[in-house]
């Protein structure tokens, strides 16, 4: 059984088809790189993996389990974490309260135990500091030397490795980055590759949406290409390199020849 | 007594009507709300009420000094609150008008005394429409009012300015690049609004006969439920909420209690804010 | 380390609670009044301070008390019960002041009894008419007479004297409207007449509009209208503009006031009262007060104005006897007969509380006069 | 360390030490009736303000109707006190229950609004919880108020000054905001900041929102309702004039003044706008006038308060990215 | 005519621009390509005046205009057709036709130039009284070039036409382009569409990334192999 299976996904906004019919799978630990020209619907697949949006029709597996009729942080329980195309930080959290927040679902105080504190509570915090800070070595110096920072005041590329981080502490089966390079210089997307390969070595599926083509050919076992809200392409990096049809996608028809 | 009540609220509801008008236009152009706009219609219905019994000017000319002196408040509201903090969201400016209405309140406290300040009266008379009494006054004001809508109504649909006003309102980015002074239609838009509030301030001195500096608390407030039933973003729904909630106001007080008629309208707003924020005639708000 | 900012802080804010309090002046003798001075009932108020001023200044003219000048302590309590409350805890624990004049509305006065009754102090209210309100405590005293007193005076001026038997009644939704509407209401039904509604309004409103379209369709040939003048003025402009005219309208001496005549203009005309105060009163206490308020404030005194200048007065002689022991206060104002009021002879029942003679006034031609038939 | 950022931790308990003992001889020290009654007023508000700080500041869900919940806590207790004799140790946590549950019925049909419709119906609803009490005469006794309301007792003693409501109310403050500052400093606390931050990213981390946000409007209702029951006991007197909207809008300016986010701001808040109005008495007619100018300015030029996390109130709601097009780029003249 | 010299944006703390440099010419048609997320609506943005550079100057007919409001980018001459068109919605046809030619004060020339934009695209005629939102994707293309073509441009300043448009509206507009030009008024297409904007361009330049990486002739484009790169990475 495919760790994740998309079987023919369709969602629209008003008359208007963001995804038509869209099918594949995912299997346990794959790169796999999602990419298509603007507006083909990438990001929005990824907005219904995550139940942030219904979809129209089709359907959705995650091991086996229905992901539709789940909400957000049902979805994120079931070890589907991800990252968003325009940060989604939190502003005016520390480094580690993000990575503390990660960790929500891998621990249980409530309301009663956090106003009493029994002792397990301190040995939950202390667990869970302990886990940011090995999921911050990942990163190596970029991160850790900020631990107390507030996020706003972070760069861009960290504020970028902060969603990772923080998406990753959750320890989730599968990873849905989203533009994990968007805005960085080509040193630091060289970074992002290799900190992608060592998320795969964790055992961490990943789906990568991805325009820098640097780093999605570097990164992907294999390749889907959506246009338009239509799968037009699946397959190796090196037959997508060749295929004309996600050519024509990306730089258009001939005018006066298509 | 059903007739003469729903024409108590019809009149009584196309002056909330007015105020609910002035927060469709500010919500609509720059997508705020403003907490001053109870202490503009006060503001007008005190310049109209010292026209009328301390110059002795006619009611009209009363009328045009009000909705003048609010115009001029409502472009200084948005200098001073809006403009500063276009893009920090909703709750400053919010919070800010908060502190000017509270300002605006208590300086009317300070300079004219708390109590009632008398209006002349006008139109004391009544007529008899298909056997019921009718006060002449309400069918001025109700006249008035329906002018007013008309006027306004030409203004946004047949003037450039008024164009420009839905075109903002729409797509201010867009907007700007066809060469709209966004400001300068934000001003505008404001001061358009306050006018209409003082409007009616002027209007309801007239028909109570009196002004008084906490008159902007309530009247705001309702002008706002009316406002959120017609989803903050549709004027014929602002005026159709006006006309409920004043006539709902009046079927409550001759059904129920006169204490219970603001419940009413408070509890009407809240009701279509929870079941249909876009309220009954508004476009559909994005989300997300 | 700047967390030693937070007990700086704190510490500075100490320091200004402590400086808080107000030096004034050592031999005077202090006497303070809670009142309305801003808010809705500021107009009331006002009234009261330019009464007791004027009172004060005269007092003060002719060498204060035993050579001490007497000195007020205005407190706003914009009639809010918390501010009255909290302006309580603050006489209450300035050991300057002997006593306590007000509060204005019932629902403030007794807000504040408590704490007074804690604290032992008098508290001596000029408009606090409720029936319950001078009983609640041993130091708590009113002098404007109790609903339960106007209540049946003006059903019978209604009925026996008007001849009026089908009535409604329109009350301002407070302790003293309610008790008003209470005590008419029992009277009035006691003697025969038929009540046909009873409607209220809150304080704030000013449209009347809904509300007296409602009376009229019960078609009552008397409306009862508990309210203040103010009220009282938009109620009038609003049932002429609605076209009733074929109904009497009466309300109790609260609405004596020439304000009433200036706002209501024509309006009015026709309007049965009562008053326990009346300018054109010969008595020379009356005179002395009318003309004198006229002079310095060029306006004539109202009913409100005229119970503070009892109660400050009062308060002035009480304390000439007894001098300024609060409990000594107290016992000599429970002993008070026949003190001359402006606002007619003063006497404390046991309750503490007094009753009032009551004059019948019509407003004929935009003037108060005496309604004798 | 930023004072916004000030949490009491095992290592800097000591720096409240020469507070509490400054707390607890002050009292002594002034031995005035009135000082101490603007003391336990500015206790009051800081329960008050501190609530709301849950909600406004740390969940950034807008209600402006917090002072309804205080008048349902103050009620509660007003009633429970005068009609079925129960003790001030009941009628405190009872209160609080009664408020917290009017919060939970209010927040569950309106919390899927966020911004500024959340702030709209909170305002309703404080115009309509204000109405109903003024015309359910039954209940309330309208707008006659209920007074007569029993002095809290202690060992049997009932409080008569104000230096015991002094202590109690010291005592309270301390508990609130030791329960507040365990509340926000744990999983719970650091998920309604998430929350505030960015809802859809909290989402995804696995925190249930709408739920936390439920809990998070619970709890600051809970803690108006016992701040209403004490004032309950303390005034001896209810009346439905004290629990308007302009108390809404003066609990939410002290919680500006003093800073939104942070457990320092609403006391700072509330102290300073408790004592500066009674400090000024020469203002007095001008009151609202500094008040208005004092919120202004703030909230022009220093955002964050005295001693808040800056940038929360200019956090933008779910209608704000109606308007997409703005907000990127420089602004543009 | 139009010259951006070593411009600069940033949008709060992310650099988008890195110093780009550009030419239109008189009555040239330019295209500007570059793949997703590259720069290139904020070029537009920044020539229109809607964000203002942090570095650098944009001069138009020699004059520089970087500082400039919007308003008065149009007044220069100087019309936007923007990305995704973003014609208005809830005003009619007409009514958004006139918003084009808001910076005009000159009533019977405005009414004339309405009556060519008719001639030109028919379809607006026969819709002049709906609602622009009313429109298909292909026919708001259409009133959005319409609109700019109200303001008298010299400079047509193009952001993505193509985008989300069906194949057959594709060619159409790019028809429009064509035609346009020919008449003489200059254009900078801003596309991703890289095959179609060059067949009809002039010259060309690729942004990757913000930074322009290649300027020639659309003919050296077409077949260069580093626009394959640009885009694919390849």
């Amino acid at each position: 059984m495919s760790l994740l299976e998309i079987q023919s996904v369709s969602v629209s906004f008003g008359g208007l088809m963001a995804l038509k019919r869209v099918s594949f799978a995912l299997e346990e630990g794959e790169i796999v790189g999602l990419i298509g020209p603007n507006g083909a619907g990438k990001t929005t697949l990824f907005n219904c993996l995550s139940a942030f949006q219904p979809a129209s029709e089709g359907h959705l597996r995650y091991s086996g389990i229905a992901l539709e009729t789940l909400s957000p942080h049902q979805v994120a329980a079931l070890g589907v974490a991800r990252t968003f195309q325009t940060s989604r930080i939190f502003r005016r959290m520390t480094v580690l309260e993000h990575l503390l927040v990660g960790r929500h679902l891998h621990q249980r105080t409530g309301l009663w135990a956090a106003i009493a504190r029994p002792a397990w509570v301190a040995r939950e915090e202390a667990e869970a500091r302990e886990c940011g800070l090995r999921t911050l070595a990942l990163f190596e110096d970029r991160l850790l030397p900020r631990l107390h920072d507030f996020a706003d005041t972070l760069s861009y590329a960290n504020r970028r490795r902060l969603e990772i981080a923080r998406a990753l502490v959750a320890e989730p089966r599968l990873l849905l980055l989203d533009e994990p390079t968007a805005g960085m210089n080509p040193h630091e997307s060289a970074g992002i590759v290799q900190l992608i390969k060592k998320i795969r070595d964790l055992g961490i599926t990943v789906l990568l949406i991805e325009h820098d083509m640097k780093v999605i050919m570097g990164v992907s076992d294999r390749i889907v290409v959506l246009d338009h809200g239509e799968k037009i392409a699946e397959g190796l990096p090196e037959e997508i390199r060749r295929n004309e049809e996600v050519l024509r996608a990306y730089m258009g028809r001939r005018y006066g020849r298509a | 007594m059903l007739v003469p009540q729903l024409i108590n609220g019809l009149t009584q509801g196309s002056l909330y009507a007015l105020i609910a008008i002035g927060f469709v236009i500010i919500f609509g152009t720059m997508n705020l709300v403003t907490f001053a706009h109870g202490e503009v219609y006060m503001a007008g219905a005190f310049v109209g009420a010292f026209a009328m019994s301390l110059w002795h000017l006619p009611w009209f000319v009363a009328l045009v000094m009000g909705m003048a002196a609010a115009w001029v408040l409502g472009f200084l509201i948005e200098k001073v609150a809006f403009r500063p903090l276009r893009t920090a969201g909703h709750m400053p400016p919010l919070l800010i008008t908060i502190g000017l209405s509270i300002i605006l309140k208590d300086l009317a406290v300070v300079l004219f005394g708390a109590e009632n300040r008398p209006v002349p009266s006008i139109y004391e008379q009544t007529v008899r429409l298909a056997g019921v009494q009718v006060s002449v006054l309400q069918l001025v004001i109700l006249g008035l009012a329906g002018t007013l809508f008309l006027v306004l109504r030409l203004v946004i649909q047949g003037t450039k300015i008024g164009r420009a006003m839905r075109a903002t309102a729409q797509d201010h980015e867009a907007a700007s690049a066809m060469g709209v002074n966004v400001n300068r239609v934000f001003s505008i838009a404001f001061a358009l609004a306050s006018c209409l509030g003082g409007a009616a301030g002027v209007m309801i001195g007239i028909y109570y006969n009196a002004v008084y500096p906490t008159m902007g608390g309530t009247a705001g407030l309702k002008g706002f439920a009316a406002c959120i039933f017609g989803g903050l973003t549709s004027i014929p729904g602002a005026i159709l909420g006006g006309i409920i909630i004043g006539v709902v106001e009046n079927l409550t007080v001759q059904f129920l209690a006169s204490g219970y008629r603001d419940v009413v309208a408070f509890l009407v707003m809240v009701i279509v804010l929870v079941l249909r924020p876009q309220g009954l005639l508004g476009r559909k708000l994005k989300t997300v | 380390m700047k967390t030693k900012m937070v007990p700086m802080l704190l510490t500075l804010f100490t320091l200004l609670l402590v400086a808080a309090p107000v030096a004034w002046s050592a031999e005077s003798i202090h006497i303070a009044v809670s009142a309305p001075l801003t808010g809705n009932f500021a107009e009331y108020g006002q009234n009261w301070q330019k009464a007791i001023s004027m009172a004060v200044e005269w007092i003060n003219a002719a060498g204060g008390i035993k050579g001490r000048p007497l000195e007020i302590v205005y407190g706003d309590s914009k009639s809010d019960p918390k501010d009255s409350a909290a302006l309580a805890q603050k006489f209450t624990s300035d050991n300057r002041i002997v006593a306590e004049i007000g509060d204005f509305s019932s629902t403030a006065s007794m807000a504040a009894q408590p704490i007074y009754d804690r604290a032992g102090m008098v508290q001596l209210s000029p408009t606090t008419s409720h029936p319950k309100w001078a009983p609640g405590s041993p130091w708590s005293f009113g002098i404007v007479g109790t609903q339960a007193g106007e209540g049946p005076f003006m059903a019978r001026y209604a009925i026996e004297r008007l001849g009026k038997k089908r009535i409604a009644v329109l009350h301002i939704n407070n302790d003293w409207g309610i008790a008003s509407k209470e005590y008419f209401v029992n009277a009035a039904t006691e003697m025969g007449a038929q009540v046909l509604g009873v409607e209220s309004y809150f304080e704030t409103e000013k449209d009347f509009t809904g509300v007296l379209t409602k009376l009229r369709g019960l078609k009552p040939e008397l409306i009862y209208v508990p309210s203040f003048y103010n009220e009282m003025a938009l109620i009038s402009k609003q049932r002429e503009k609605l076209g009733w005219t074929d109904v009497v309208v009466m309300g109790p001496g609260s609405l004596y006031s020439p304000k009433l005549l200036e706002l209501g203009g024509n309006s009015v005309n026709g309007l049965y009262t009562s008053a326990v105060f009346f300018p054109n009163d010969p008595r020379p206490e009356v005179q002395k007060f009318v003309k004198g308020f006229e002079a310095k404030y060029k306006a004539t005194p109202n009913m409100f104005a005229g119970v503070a200048y009892d109660a400050i007065n009062l308060m002035a002689e009480t304390i000439r006897k007894v001098g300024t022991d609060r409990k000594a206060i107290r016992d000599e104002l429970v002993k008070t007969k026949n003190f001359p009021g402006v606002t007619g002879k003063i006497a404390f029942t046991e309750r503490r509380d007094v009753v009032k003679d009551y004059r019948h006034l019509v407003v004929k031609d935009g003037q108060f006069t005496l309604f004798d038939k | 360390m930023p004072l916004y950022d000030f949490v009491p931790r095992r290592d800097n308990w000591y720096v409240w030490l020469p507070v509490l003992a400054a707390l607890l001889l002050f009292p002594l020290l002034v031995r005035s009736e009135y000082i101490l009654s603007i003391a336990v007023y500015a206790g009051i508000y800081i329960i008050l303000t501190s609530s709301l700080n849950i909600t406004n500041g740390y969940t950034g869900l807008f209600s402006f109707g917090h002072a309804a919940f205080y008048g349902i806590g103050a009620y509660t207790a007003a009633i429970l006190a005068t009609r079925l004799g129960l003790s001030f140790w009941l009628t405190l946590p009872l209160a609080g229950v009664v408020a917290g549950i009017f919060g939970a019925a209010i927040a569950l049909p309106t919390l899927r609004l966020t911004g500024i419709f959340l702030a709209l119906v909170t305002i309703g609803f404080q115009e309509i919880t204000f109405l109903v009490t003024l015309n359910w005469i039954g209940l309330t006794r309208g707008p006659m108020g209920i007074p007569a309301i029993p002095p809290p007792a202690i060992g049997g003693v009932a409080l008569s000054g104000n230096l015991g409501y002094y202590y109690l109310i010291l005592a309270l403050d301390v508990i609130v905001l030791g329960l507040l500052s365990r509340i926000v400093t744990s999983r719970v606390g650091r998920a309604f900041v998430a929350i505030r931050e960015d809802e859809l990213a909290a989402q995804s981390a696995g925190i249930p929102t709408f739920r936390m946000k439920i809990l998070s409007f619970v709890i600051a209702t809970f803690f108006a309702g016992i701040a209403g029951a004490f004032f309950a006991h303390h005034a001896r007197f209810v009346s439905a004039d004290s629990f308007r909207l302009d108390e809404t809008f003066a609990i939410l300016t002290m919680l500006i003044v003093g800073g939104m986010g942070s457990l320092v701001g609403p006391v700072l808040g509330a102290v300073l706008l408790v004592v500066l109005p009674e400090a000024s008495r020469f203002l007095a007619e001008y009151r609202g006038v500094v008040y208005g100018l004092i919120l202004i300015g703030v909230i022009l030029f220093r955002p964050e308060g005295l001693a808040g996390v800056p940038g929360i109130i200019q956090a933008r709601g779910a209608l704000s990215r109606v308007d997409k097009p703005s907000g990127a780029g420089e602004p543009v003249g | 005519m139009l010259e951006l010299r070593g411009v600069s944006t940033r949008y709060g703390p992310v650099q988008v621009l890195w110093e780009v440099s550009l030419t239109v010419g008189e009555g040239e048609l330019v295209c500007l390509l570059g793949g997703n997320a590259s720069g290139k609506s904020t070029t537009m943005k920044t020539i229109l005046g809607l964000v203002h550079p942090v570095r650098g100057e944009v001069l138009f007919r020699g004059r520089p205009i970087h500082r400039d409001t919007p308003a008065q980018v149009v007044r220069a001459g100087i019309a936007p057709v923007l990305e995704s068109r973003r014609i208005f919605p809830q005003l009619t046809v007409y009514e958004n036709l006139l918003m084009g030619a808001y910076t005009r004060t000159d009533g019977p020339g405005i009414r004339q130039d309405i009556e060519a934009v008719y001639e030109r695209f028919p379809v607006l005629r026969e819709r002049r009284g709906q609602l622009g939102g009313t429109l298909s994707g292909g026919e708001q293309q259409m009133l959005a070039i319409a609109r700019a073509l109200l303001a008298r441009p010299r400079l047509l300043v193009m952001d993505e036409p193509s985008m989300g448009l069906s194949p057959l509206y594709v060619e159409k507009t790019f028809e429009v382009i064509q035609d346009l030009n020919r008449q003489g008024i200059a254009i900078l297409l801003v596309e991703q569409n890289a095959n179609m904007a060059l067949a009809i361009a002039q010259r060309g330049y690729v942004l990757q990334t913000g930074r322009i990486v290649l300027a020639d002739t659309a003919q050296n484009l077409v077949n260069h192999p580093m626009m394959r790169k640009a885009y694919l990475e390849l």
